[in-house]
């Protein structure tokens, strides 16, 4: 059997979604569950804080959703699928959700693609 | 008897189904990936006479929660709903299962095979299955082929090694082969190729990577076995882990199977791969 | 490093619950079953000083869904909330986890011995895990012992096989065993002895088969490794194949480990065996 | 590999919770699961109609539950658990409900038992 893991090494980056990662981001993490329901999803818009407290976000949690800060939301164990469902809530799309992250606008980063328009 | 007709291996980005969804599959991005599809699709239909697919995939936190997050999971219902993902349901006619070989396929692999799958009653399935099934499979009201879809954990870590997803495919194609009645049988990979989504190393792609892949999901696949997560995370990106699903479709066809296509298009963030294989006549 | 010792195997009938919370325990029904616990209760504290107790039992339809129904669960969290089985929640405190030690255990069992477990953040625990919890620990104000949960499908068939749930056993020892932290770890199989609770055949005992099992599962487990969920069934009532779980503390210890205590007791519907072992020092 | 399977053979009184019964009884199933909350045993006493109709239960499972039916119920693929938590709503308690399954009165039943007061 192929030892999996590399104690001490890590790829530049990248935030694996390790166990820890995910008990880390538990709340994160339900909170975008949820809004796999449209009725939930309603909720946010409406009143995102009652919504959050419901699944016991922290201060520095709801900060982070509210400011839109994707990267740090994925280092505070929000795995990046539900990090693109929340989003998805402020109209913050796959790729200006990338460029964000990679802290370049989205129009450089598209410049870095092949087929800019298959988006 | 039943038996294995066909190997697909196919990327499965959300991103298809939108295209779908809105009729741009001709527009100049997107025609390339479309037109690779259509001759499988006549392959799977009139060749290869497709009766039932078990679609290899993962859910992308979508029905499956992390509060109990399965390795394997393998779905037994006569209908599958398709999921919400957070943006609405997508406009498709649910999947079709087959109840009698899902209860096949479990049996065989709990009681012969000592895999610990979790069985599921209920799955509403979302882009990882249905964009692959778009692609792949026509739906006039209904679709044309019965599915059993089988989830595998590629998110939270530790998730299986890529060793344990071959396996996976051998014995599936033994579970296949036992059971008797006369049922063509796809087993398609799906997820990958190159592609990271988070971190600083966001929009990751390694065509060289996937090239190789390409090759050796056909001729070698057992050398992609070897494969730690880490070095296929270092290499291809975090997401193209996925990949690991490939092998359990190739695991499921004998060693000397044959290619039949193969396509290959990385447009914006992911490397989006095909090839098709089937085991000599 | 860490080590396993101490196995327990013993029944999780759910009346010994109510028994406890409502202060009968010296009544001249239940006074012979709990009494057999006391010398147990000093060993496990004094003896072999367990800090971590590994429980292979089974929910029964309360935390588990047939929805998803995973063949084998580990639990990763810091803390398991008593659950409600329908009947209100049970005056305990909630249970605690060893999330490193769970988190070692996982990635083991899917590493290195191709286990294919469910992963679960969250599990709330029931009378499988709770009386066997009551009868071997003591709580006062809170439990003396951390606890990794191991949940087993026993109750929707396809259900792992015997050998398989000792094979879990020996992979646990190996999990244990490459635990880089001081900790003392008892395994303990919960579930059964005889009994059948649906159906005309309701009530049903073999006491002469729950005689055999502890003889066999002391001396001879391969033995019981080869019995068909069909014969333990058959010969000790439907329900009773929750001792399969006996099974994995056995492969938890090494073949020629010593039995320490052991009593048997059979008022109602069910069989209450009671084993434990230890390694030879 | 052991042999798991006796095809055609079966245990006398006995009905294996296999998939296809999990399946046949996934109403009454799901019904019983919503009952680990005090809530839903609340509805239930209230109004078990309207919390049956809200798992799709069919007439003839509505019927089995409502005239305490425990063996049927059972045969309808009900898992043992379940009916047991069900009977539980109607004050049954598990050896009334086994002496039911068996056709006979409580008492009797608790004469064929070693320790009757182990109840
Ligand atoms: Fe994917
Ligand atoms: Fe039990």
């Amino acid at each position: 059997m192929v030892d999996q893991r590399k104690p001490g090494k890590s790829i530049r980056d990248t935030y694996v979604f390790e166990l820890e990662m995910s008990e880390r981001g538990r709340r994160i993490n339900n909170l975008a569950e949820c809004l796999n329901l449209q009725e939930n999803r309603d909720k946010f818009q409406v009143d995102s804080d009652t919504l959050m407290g419901q699944f016991q976000l922290t201060e520095a949690e709801r900060k982070l959703i509210n400011e839109n800060d994707w990267l740090n939301l994925v280092k505070a164990g929000g795995n990046i699928y539900n990090v693109i469902r929340i989003a998805a809530l402020f109209d913050v799309g796959l790729y200006p959700l990338g460029a964000q992250q990679l802290g370049i606008s989205y129009e450089e980063f598209l410049k870095t693609r092949n087929e800019k328009g298959a988006t | 008897m039943a038996k294995i007709v066909a190997g697909i291996g196919t990327s499965h980005v959300p991103s298809i189904g939108a295209v779908i969804d809105n009729g741009k599959q001709n527009t100049p991005e997107w025609k390339p990936l479309f037109d690779a599809y259509e001759p499988v699709k006549t392959w799977l239909s009139d060749d290869a006479k497709v009766d039932v697919v078990i679609v290899i995939y993962n859910d992308h936190a979508c029905d499956f929660s992390f509060s109990k997050y399965p390795t394997f999971a393998v779905g037994t219902a006569s209908e599958y709903e398709i999921a919400d993902e957070g943006f609405g349901v997508r406009p498709l006619p649910s999947i079709k299962g087959d109840p009698a070989l899902s209860a096949h396929i479990c049996r065989h692999l709990v009681y012969e095979e000592e895999f610990d799958i979790t069985i599921c009653r209920d799955i509403k399935v979302e882009h990882g299955l249905l964009v692959p099934m778009d692609l792949c499979f026509p739906h006039q009201g209904d679709w044309s082929v019965k599915v059993i879809p089988v989830q595998v954990n590629v998110l939270q870590h530790p998730i299986p090694t890529a060793l344990r997803c071959y396996k996976l495919g051998k014995a599936l194609r033994r579970a296949v082969e036992s059971y008797d009645q006369d049922v063509n049988v796809a087993v398609m990979g799906t997820g990958g190729m190159s592609h990271q989504l988070h971190g600083e190393r966001f929009g990751h792609l390694n065509t060289e990577f996937d090239s190789w892949f390409l090759d050796n999901i056909e001729t070698d696949p057992e050398a992609i076995c070897d494969i730690t997560h880490f070095d296929l995370m270092e290499q291809a990106g975090a997401e193209a882990v996925e990949l690991i699903m490939w092998l359990t479709m190739r695991g499921a066809l004998t060693p000397n199977a044959q290619r039949i296509h193969r396509n290959y298009y990385a447009p914006m963030t992911t490397g989006m791969g095909l090839i098709t294989m089937q085991d000599p006549a």
